[in-house]
């Protein structure tokens, strides 16, 4: 109905970009399609009864008791009882097979999310990738995607993509991510996770083979070491402000686990799992005091002058 | 109609209002049994919460009604949408259709003076009171539970959830559990044993067969809440590893029974107001609903197989594909009992005379909105689709439309319809009109947008959202449409709080076809001057009964007027049994209250020595309680 | 049919049905719960289970509609009852509550069935343990 | 006013035949079960949906579980909760027959064999208690899942048999005092009702608490 006009939507249901979300949203056509006639049908015999009600009994019909209750059985039983069974049939038979999971071993690759509060880790297992709120796959390749969570249940959701699937603590669940168009889809998590839940985005690339094969090498490479004297500096503050016993730098000594791998920090789009850009000034701001931007998180107001953030965030931003 | 009272049927009465007459005063009302003033309780309390959960509607409306809202922190949002949830669901939709509707109108409709077991009808009350104040002192004091009234464990877990916020909610609602389990054995018996003689189970009001399977709902799937409950507590204040993972538990486990409980609840929620709506119809569309038999059942079975669909709130949870679809095939043939009901309501408007009247048009906004909500229902069915949907927007469209548009609708219908019944007094009928339209309007505009806005992917329970996501300009309608329809419930009450004072007096303006229009408006204490008897499901309209009832008043049959006295007859033709000696004030049911009250603030702070002496102590109030029998008072 | 028939067989009628659906239904889960869970405690065959419990609940809900036919039958051949039913099914007891319950019966029965008819048929259809 | 088959049913009390309480008499004359009982018998019906819950869970955990019960608890020995459950079951002899006794109007017989069933009532939760002890020398709730569900559930029977065996008391109390008046007269009957409930749900309970071991 009025959906059409709000194609403008970045995590749209209805503007699929794989098989799956596809045939989820060929389902959904159909399904507002019946929906709308039961619902019009049945305001439109509301209606008649607005306009006819000076008189009792049914227009051509009469008063027979037996008509009233025909009606009944008829739209209460007989007829919703053969589209319910159909939709059953089509969704829940069929259609469940096409969105599941695949079988173990048929896909070409395989990536391990791992929900945080909030943000996600991503990992690309036989690689030594480690990267957090971004996920790039090829297009037209069947992707494995393991879901578990290191805390809370989280939910994977990227509706263009696929369907969702939670985390659960304890479980190893499964969704297949297979794109069929280029592009960015966003995705979020739609589990309640507690206060930052709202801020618990990521993206997905769906990529070219060819580009998605050099974003992975790259990725694999340890950073390039810091050059300027500035972004030297930040290294030095990196290594002896805390951060490092939370954040993982491949080829450093920081190897933390708490929070994001920043090893190519610089080569992602957002922080924060998404909730700002990724700039130095939005970096810094973040650095400066995280709890004003994302209130609750676990990335501390470390208490650093602001030459020693600007020496982090040139540092940060030289790793590509 | 009223009985009309002949001289001789006059001492009878004069003799009736002497033995039923209440206590004076406070003490009167907090030592009553009898069912209409409990009901009158329920009524406003339930009513101060609906205050306070619209209000809290109305914060998260406000806080999401642009992007990067800065109403409410991310965590007095949380609390706020959580008490949201707890406050409508446990203290006020249930507490108002079976505490104030089903309370007052139950007996009147089955012809008896009160409820099976008064006292126990009190003491639902007290505990009701106590438990939603309970749950309240945690959000006055900063405390207020905020894992959402689903409280998904492990964020409701010690670790990931420290302070007590989550304690208020795990012991305020087993507190209230019991409450609901008291008032639903009370509903059950009352409806089975107390019925007027010749009410047999096919000329039972279809009020009645609602309220039985809600209350059959009640009994049946508050256990597995309170087990949930339990388990949580147990984790959170002793160490125990239910929900832990790292200790052999498991997370899903509290899902499962969580929604165990939940989706019969979903119908406990709705069945009064199919209740409200099947005596709504038949009154103003001067027939009798169709196909009786069929509505009757409808409203059980929807109970019934309410127990087999709760996995579909869990379609995202990885279950294995053959688990999920033994639950997708009840959640779709739960959609016919509704079907034929809904059908059921049309042909009786289309082939009844409908005189469209504030109730009547608040039954047929229910219509709209449940066949709205059911539809988006049957769509959540569909497991793929109810996977992609599940979490966002669409579900709280589809719900707001059931709970909303389909629960409160017949409510707030009731409220007008009974009102001369209650007061002795007549609403304003225009606007009361004015007010129904200011709510359709609201209920559209709030909701409808909600599909869209959760296609379009935005998923529920965020405090906020950026701005670049095309889920702006409907966030916006929905928070005009909230203030809508805040005036709109706003206007309700004043029309009918200045009506109860300074409306026209009135009898029985609509000739409503069950019991309760058989008496005065308001009835008296003793509710029927003498005991009906009944021969068709639509009492009043067979008058030659009622007129019977005036002759057998003169001859004094079935007056019972020798002490606290009503009938009971067999549960499933209605023969006279019994006469029952009925008890008419008891201080025990707010003592048991209080002393549970103490018990629950007890184990929230963990003293458990103190909690286990007011446990005591309740248990000897309870003995002291049945020291005084029935016959005694 | 002995008149007037007793409560067991009328509310056999009434719930054979629907009882025999919970069965089916509350079996089913434990038997995938069971074999789908981490533990994997049993392996049992659930697709013959799957379907010997469906036809079981079928054969019971079937015999609830043979005996809410007769109920129906017997209560609407009784003289005023045709009446009765035109008056909105609300006949002096027992028999007009038999009439009714048997108009109950045979819904309900017809609605439990369908439901074991769907997961008795879809359930094999799908792969056991497959994660949805 | 016409009752089941048509006749007229006088409302209001009958006449009591001399020699049998008038309580005795009304439970004679009833044709349905009174409310008390209802009422008991649907709280009863929470009761076991809870305890059905508890075991659902009990099972739920059992099958997501790799080791059950987790590494470190030995199976519960056979022998001893068995003979412990087969006595509470002997003692619904005396508690029907004091029905009975009552139903016919002997008060003091009633009272007596509800004596004779609350000490031998109490004889088994002391037991029970014992071994529950017993239990917890060897095993604590925050042990693991299975600790956790498994002292909940025997936790929740023995308060069960505890609640029962205070009734009994009461049944006792008032029976002395009050006299078979028709409140008690159904009490007796409820109290029946409830520990046949209770020893059936008590039964099934040993068959989970002894699932590992079989």
């Amino acid at each position: 109905m009025a959906l059409a006009g709000c194609s403008s939507g970045r995590q749209s249901i209805v503007e699929p970009a794989s098989k799956p979300s596809h045939d989820i949203a060929v389902l959904w056509w159909w399904m507002l399609g019946a929906a709308a006639i039961v619902f019009f049908g049945a305001v439109a015999l509301l209606v008649i009864a607005y306009f006819k009600r000076g008189a009792r009994g049914l227009p051509f019909f009469g008063e027979r008791e037996g008509v009233a209750e025909g009606m009944v059985v008829m739209f209460g039983v007989a007829i919703p009882i053969v589209a319910l069974v159909a939709l059953f049939g089509v969704s829940n038979i069929y259609l469940i097979g096409e969105s599941s999971p695949p079988k173990s071993g048929t896909t070409a690759m395989t990536i391990q999310v791992i929900g945080h509060q909030w943000w996600w880790e991503v990992r690309y297992p036989g690689t030594g990738v480690v990267t957090a709120n971004e996920i790039h796959v090829p297009i037209h390749t069947r992707v494995n995607v393991i879901v578990t969570t290191d805390d809370v249940i989280h939910s994977f959701w990227v509706p263009e993509l696929n369907r969702k699937i939670d985390m659960i603590p304890g479980y190893r669940n499964r969704i297949l991510l297979d794109g069929s168009r280029l592009g960015e889809f966003r995705g979020q998590c739609a589990e309640y996770c507690g206060f930052q839940h709202a801020h618990m985005s990521f993206e997905v690339f769906v990529q070219r083979p060819a580009v998605f094969h050099r974003w992975l090498a790259g990725q694999e490479r340890p950073p390039v070491p810091a050059s300027s004297a500035t972004a030297q500096a930040g290294e030095r503050v990196f290594m002896t402000s805390q951060c490092e016993s939370c954040h993982t730098i491949a080829g450093t000594p920081a190897q933390g686990t708490i929070g994001p791998n920043l090893t190519h920090l610089a080569s992602r789009v957002g922080l924060a799992a998404e909730q700002i850009p990724n700039n130095p000034k939005e970096l810094a701001a973040w650095i400066r005091n995280p709890q004003a931007i994302k209130p609750g998180t676990r990335m501390p107001d470390l208490g650093l002058s602001s030459t020693q953030i600007g020496q982090l965030v040139a540092y940060l931003d030289s790793l590509r | 109609m009223a009985t009309v009272v002949t001289p001789r049927g006059e001492e009878y009465v004069e003799r009736l209002e002497r033995v039923w007459k209440p206590r004076p005063g406070l003490v009167g009302w907090l030592t009553t049994t009898d069912h209409k003033r409990i009901g009158i309780l329920y009524f406003f309390t339930t009513l101060l919460f609906f205050g306070a959960g619209g209000v809290e509607a109305l914060l998260i409306r406000t806080q999401l009604i642009g992007p990067n809202g800065h109403v409410l922190s991310p965590q007095a949002f949380d609390e706020v949408f959580t008490m949201h949830g707890i406050t409508m669901i446990f203290l006020f939709v249930i507490p108002m259709t079976t505490g104030a509707f089903g309370n007052y109108l139950l007996p009147l409709m089955i012809g008896a003076r009160d409820m099976a077991f008064p006292r126990m009808n009190a003491v639902s009350y007290w505990i009701f009171l106590g438990s939603g104040i309970f749950m309240y002192v945690g959000m006055v004091t900063g405390h207020a539970p905020n894992a959402g009234w689903f409280d998904y464990v492990p964020l409701a877990s010690k670790t990931y959830s420290p302070s007590s916020n989550i304690d208020f909610y795990g012991w305020g609602l087993i507190f209230n559990g019991i409450s609901s389990t008291a008032a639903s054995v009370n509903f059950i018996v009352t409806i089975f044993k107390m019925r007027a003689p010749g009410m047999s189970l096919n000329r039972m009001p279809l009020f009645c067969y609602a309220f039985l399977a809600a209350a059959f709902s009640l009994l049946f799937a508050l256990p597995a809440l309170s087990c949930a409950t339990l388990f949580l507590e147990l984790d959170r204040q002793l160490g125990f590893h239910f929900y832990d993972t790292a200790h052999g538990g498991n997370p899903l486990l509290w899902q499962n029974l969580f929604w165990i409980f939940g989706h019969p609840e979903v119908y406990i929620i709705i069945l009064p107001a199919f209740g409200i709506a099947t005596s709504i119809i038949p009154t103003f569309t001067h027939r009798r609903m169709v196909f009786f038999p069929l509505v009757a059942l409808s409203e059980v079975l929807v109970a019934f197989l309410g127990f087999g669909v709760w996995a579909h709130h869990m379609f995202a949870v990885g279950f294995a594909t053959i688990t999920t679809i033994y639950f997708a095939a009840v959640s779709l043939i739960i959609v016919i009992p509704s079907a034929i009901q809904l059908f059921a309501w049309i042909a009786t408007i289309l082939t009844g005379k409908p005189d469209f009247k504030t109730p009547l048009l608040f039954i047929v906004g229910f219509i709209v909105w449940f066949i709205m909500g059911g539809l988006s229902g049957i769509t959540l069915a569909a497991i793929p689709f109810d996977q992609q949907v599940t979490d966002s927007y669409y579900v709280v469209a589809h719900f707001h439309m059931v709970i909303f548009g389909a629960a409160v609708y017949p409510i707030l219908g009731g409220m007008h319809y009974w009102f001369p019944k209650v007061t002795g007094r007549m609403y304003n009928e225009a606007v009361g009109k004015l007010s129904f339209w200011l709510t359709f309007l609201g209920t559209l505009l709030t909701f409808f947008p909600m599909h869209i806005v959760g296609l379009v992917g935005m998923p529920r329970r965020n405090y906020t959202y950026p701005a670049n996501m095309g889920w702006t300009g409907l966030n916006f309608t929905e928070t005009i449409g909230a203030y809508i329809l805040a005036s709109g419930l706003v206007l309700i009450v004043l029309n009918l709080f200045i009506s109860r004072f300074r409306g026209e007096p009135s009898q029985d303006p609509f000739h409503g076809d069950t019991l309760e229009w058989a008496t005065t408006s308001p009835p008296p204490h003793y509710n029927f001057a003498v005991i009906p008897t009944v021969t068709t499901p639509y009492n009043m309209y067979d008058e030659k009964d009622r007129e019977h009832d005036n002759v057998r008043l003169d001859r004094g049959e079935g007056v019972l007027a020798t002490g606290h006295e009503t009938p009971a007859t067999t549960a499933q033709d209605g023969a006279l049994d019994e006469v029952l000696e009925m008890p008419s004030y008891s201080w025990w049911p707010p003592i048991v209250g209080l002393l549970l009250a103490c018990f629950f603030a007890m184990l929230l702070v963990a003293h458990w020595w103190i909690a286990a002496g007011f446990f005591v102590l309740g248990l000897l109030a309870l003995f002291a309680w049945h020291n005084q029998e029935p016959s005694d008072t | 049919m002995s008149w007037p028939p007793s409560n067991l067989v009328v509310w056999f009628g009434v719930l054979g049905g629907p009882v025999a659906w919970a069965v089916q239904f509350v079996a089913n889960l434990y038997f995938t719960f069971a074999q789908c869970g981490r533990g994997g405690r049993w392996q049992l065959p659930l697709h013959p289970w799957n379907i010997g419990l469906s036809v079981g609940a079928l054969a019971i809900g079937l015999a609830a509609i043979a005996v809410c036919l007769r109920l129906y039958r017997h209560t609407s051949e009784m003289g005023p009852m045709a009446a009765i039913v035109r008056r909105g099914f609300g006949g002096q007891p027992p028999a007009g509550r038999i009439h009714f319950l048997a108009v109950v019966g045979l819904t309900v029965n017809f609605l439990a069935l369908t439901i074991v008819v769907m997961t008795g048929i879809g359930a094999p259809l799908l792969v056991f343990c497959q994660q949805s | 006013m016409t009752g089941t088959s048509g006749e007229p049913v006088p409302l209001g009390r009958a006449a009591v035949p001399p020699g049998v309480p008038p309580s005795v008499h009304r439970a004679r004359q009833r044709q349905a079960a009174p409310n008390g009982i209802w009422g008991m018998v649907l709280f009863l019906c929470a009761e076991i949906t809870l305890f059905g819950t508890i075991i659902g869970s009990y099972y739920y955990l059992d099958f997501n579980s790799v080791h059950w019960p987790q590494a470190g608890i030995a199976p519960e020995p056979v022998a001893q909760p068995s003979l412990a459950t087969a006595w509470l079951v002997v003692t619904l002899l005396p508690i029907w027959w004091a029905n009975r006794q009552a139903h016919r109007g002997r008060r003091e017989s009633a009272i007596e064999w509800i004596l004779f069933a609350l000490a031998v009532q109490a004889g088994y939760l002391a037991f029970q208690i014992h071994l529950y002890i017993n239990d917890f020398h060897h095993f604590q709730p925050q042990h693991s899942a299975y600790g956790s569900i498994y002292y909940t559930l025997m936790t929740l029977d023995h308060a069960h048999v505890a609640f029962g065996l205070a009734l009994d008391l009461v049944l006792i109390v008032r029976l002395a005092t009050k006299g078979l008046s028709n409140y008690w007269l159904i009490g007796v009957r409820g109290l029946a009702i409830y520990w046949y409930v209770v020893v059936a749900i008590t039964v099934i309970v040993l068959f989970v608490q002894l699932t590992p071991s079989l």
